[in-house]
């Protein structure tokens, strides 16, 4: 497991390779189409975080201070960026989490998804993955 | 004929490339874009003009003030109400709805009951909810049926004289349904109650003679009809505009003011507490020029045309499934994809330069009832055509493709 | 030192003839002038990145909502605010005090006291009645010494455990007070009672800290702070505006509606219904910036300048009588002359191009204060100059002579 | 007795000799500054029309549909035009007031005093006396 700062360098190289916004989309279409990355019995409503047009699952497992997160979504293109999200969030230290610039979402151009706008859910997403965090960095 | 090439020449916004293609800008439902004739009647304004309105006694002041007035009147024209002080300026649909529903607050009780539809905007059933709330009142609703209409048999037996108000839309927002407000206001009165309809999405489409309708309150906003942000009218009829209680406290919408006794300037200023938006309201006189010089049968005309167009074109499309069939629409195409997420479409056709909206439309009960998360939506504005029309189908295509 | 002649040339208005003299603009209580920069955020809005806010996934839309909340965080950096949630767009300060007084109508109940002001504005008293009318609440009036400060011993006085909230203005827009608001707050804060700022005409003039202060609400408007009309802003801590019911009913402020139970969204989209005055609001940023850029301290101190300066020439008209000597005072200069009618004056100063604000300025209760009909009134922006305080004083004295 | 259509004609020819602004005023002060236009016991409240500046006292009196007006303001300016108001349509028929066409304001150029803002109560003056010719006229 790299650490937040490797990981996200990894992705921009990744999509440093994509020539334009098709390419990448179509990989962030196939990441959404993956397999459920949560388990059904978190797919509940007090786990489902409510943009104006998709929805996101997220639930949170702590085990001893790492964190791992598992989500879905109901629009794909979300669910796909939900996987990005989770591969550099998921099963890293609560502090590290916590503390984490994402630069990586405005390098590799998905700055849009994490816009202001309540459309999708993942600025919320991103804030509950960190407010986590930080109840259990300290502890 | 129009010549939209000579129209959209002068809507500066149009003419921009995002994502590397040309923009097409179908998200008019939302609020249209604005001429070069306005943009500058507000330049004008804060350039020439400006000042705060009716108790200056300086130059400025009666210019401005006799310039918003002249907006007041020029309304007055653009629906046929009978006198200028039945217009109130707000802040939109919403504030002039709000306005409303609050005022009834304290003039319905227990056992009174409001009818409002399943096809509202959230701006036409939470003021409701709320007055419900404090009155007592109960709040009734016409169900619609499955293409879109609302179901007139229903309607007439929630009727009773215990309703107070009915609250209905002009046109549906998602779905493009043309009301038969006429109907609804007829039925209404029958009872002896009051009406308000919401024309947010009539009065940039289609002609509007609040006195033609002998309708009791209309609202709309100056944005969805190439007008400013930040400015909405509330029609109301003298007599019940005087009956209402007044909504915001506050400088101009008074007569007197003392600890012991306030008293309440007449109409059109009780509804006008506090510096409105001046520039707003000048510069949507020059959107009203803009339209009644087109004639809004012109209008309607070529949007119909473009509903027509792109009707038939997304039926090309596999597994298109149309929300919203009523018999007479207005100005829009409400649909989803087998299989696609709306906002998966939006993403993709974002990308490539498309502007439609997705999602509820702030109409969730109409979500409930057609049991989708969201729609795609199209909706068009004088400047559209349908080679635009065709450009988004065939980003539809390439979206269904990638998301297959 | 500043150069008074630059920033002129920024301000397109003031380089015009008015009844054929050059105009002298002393109406900036009322409303200020916008510099370039401002009128040329609205126009730049309209023609590249109009669109509506927060829903749309589309470019356009995403582009005008990130500038509409990079707004939102200027104010929050202008009045140093905790939160940019805590930053509440309105259409004015009037809009703002309505929203606070309508939602203290379900949290107040008979026995409770409201305390305002003898000085206030009629937006800071009007709302407050019509909340103690529905709530059953008292309001209580903090009277004002006869050079226009306020009674302190008296607020003291005033203050019990029955003081639910206390809502007065910071710099009076009659008098030019500038009251003692750390004062007020903590002596508030002391009974548990919150406390609600008018800083209609404070923002223009002084820095306002919002946490330095511990203020619960405070309200202004950002076209006498050099931005556009219709826009306002409510600042209020986080938790308070989370007990505070919704205000207004409609789009934006839910998370979710049905006909069973709609919920609220979380701050401030909770008091944000409907389709808000975007273009203002964007552009506003613009005249936040122009502020800071000069430095709030800077204007201040030119201000001040004028003050004195325009004090001491006054004196030298026969028959002057201040209205308005507070120990603090900002931004202004009211005054009567023995014998004349302060509208004939100000007739008479318009003609020579002059404009200054005759009358009871929203605050009759103050006019009944001092028992006049109204005062003349002088307020000042960093555009203004010795020189015009000088035509000014000119003017006045040949008006003297016509009507004496 | 001249007709209204009459006195506004002479109106306008008298204005026409003023060379400027000021003689205008320094005129329609003097008009101002003129005895007291109403019987002091028709200056009360229910007589007052308010401006939100100055404030005018209007008194009518119907002598078989020939309407006579009588008027003061508390400002010298508005007194001066309240008595070029009452010169016009005082002491004329009923349906002559009700349906003049003011068109000498304009002309003389104190237009800005009948304005919109509500400033000195004129506007609402006039309207009260076209009001009052109005029920009357039929009678
Ligand atoms: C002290 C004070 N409060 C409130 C207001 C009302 O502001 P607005 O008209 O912008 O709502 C004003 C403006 O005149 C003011 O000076
Ligand atoms: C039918 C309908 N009603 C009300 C509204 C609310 O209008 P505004 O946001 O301008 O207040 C809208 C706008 O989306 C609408 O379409």
């Amino acid at each position: 497991m790299g650490t937040i700062v490797a990981i996200q360098a990894e992705l921009v190289e990744e999509f440093d390779m994509f020539e334009d916004w098709m390419e990448k989309y179509e990989y962030i279409i196939d990441l959404g189409k993956s397999l459920p990355m949560i388990d059904d019995k978190h797919k509940i409503e007090d786990n489902l975080i409510k943009g104006c047009q998709s929805r996101v699952w997220l639930h949170a497992d702590n085990d001893n201070g790492i964190i791992t997160y598992t989500a879905d979504s109901d629009a794909i293109i979300t669910k796909g960026i939900v996987a990005i999200l989770i591969r550099v969030l998921s099963k890293q230290k609560a502090a590290e989490i916590a503390k984490a610039d994402l630069v990586f979402i405005d390098k590799i151009g998905l700055k849009e998804q994490l816009s202001q706008t309540r459309a999708n859910g993942l600025l919320s997403m991103v804030k509950e993955m960190k407010l986590y965090a930080l109840a259990l960095k300290d502890r | 004929m129009i010549d939209v090439g000579k129209i959209r020449a002068q809507f500066p916004l149009l003419h921009q490339k995002v994502n590397g293609e040309n923009l097409v800008y179908f998200d008019n439902g939302a609020s249209t874009q604005k001429p070069q004739v306005v943009i500058d009647a507000i330049a004008q304004y804060y350039s020439n003009n400006n000042a705060n309105i009716h108790r200056g006694v300086h130059y400025l002041s009666q210019k401005a003030t006799d310039k918003f007035e002249e907006t007041r009147d020029t309304v007055q024209a653009f629906i046929n109400a009978n006198k200028s002080c039945e217009i109130i300026f707000t802040k939109g649909t919403t504030d002039s709805i709000n306005l409303v529903a609050n005022g009834y607050r304290s003039m319905l009780n227990k056992g009174d009951d409001i009818i409002i539809s399943e096809m509202e905007h959230h701006s036409n059933i939470v003021p409701w909810q709320m007055c419900c709330e404090v009155s007592g009142a109960t709040l009734k609703v016409i169900p619609i049926l499955d293409n879109g209409d609302l179901d007139m048999d229903a309607f007439e037996n929630l009727l009773s004289e215990k309703t107070k108000l009915v609250a209905v839309t002009h046109i549906s927002n998602a779905l493009g349904t043309i009301n038969p407000v006429e109907k609804l206001i007829t039925l209404t009165h029958k009872v002896g109650a009051k009406i308000l309809i919401d024309g947010a999405q009539a009065t940039p489409h289609t002609l509007v003679d609040v006195q033609g309708l002998d309708v009791d309150f209309y609202c709309f906003s100056a944005h969805k009809m190439y007008g400013p942000t930040g400015v909405g009218v509330l029609y109301g009829k003298e007599a019940l505009l005087n009956e209402l209680p007044p909504y915001q406290g506050g400088g101009e919408m008074i007569k007197e003011v003392s600890f012991e006794k306030t008293t309440y300037a007449d109409l059109p200023h009780k509804f006008e507490a506090g510096t409105p938006n001046i520039a707003g309201v000048i510069a949507f006189k020059a959107a009203m020029d803009f339209i009644t010089d087109l004639g809004i049968s012109t209008i309607a005309k070529h949007e119909d045309t473009l509903v027509q167009y792109a009707t038939k074109q997304l039926l090309t499309i596999s597994g298109m499934q149309f929300i919203g069939e009523a018999k007479k629409r207005a100005a829009l195409v409400s649909f989803n994809i087998e299989g696609l997420h709306p906002y998966d479409i939006g993403v993709l056709l974002d990308k490539m330069g498309i502007a439609i909206r997705t999602g509820h439309h702030c109409a969730q009960p109409i979500m409930e009832h057609y049991k989708v998360s969201g729609t795609a939506r199209m909706s068009f504005a004088i400047y559209n055509t349908k080679e635009e029309i065709d450009s988004c189908i065939t980003a539809i295509k390439k979206a269904q493709t990638m998301l297959a």
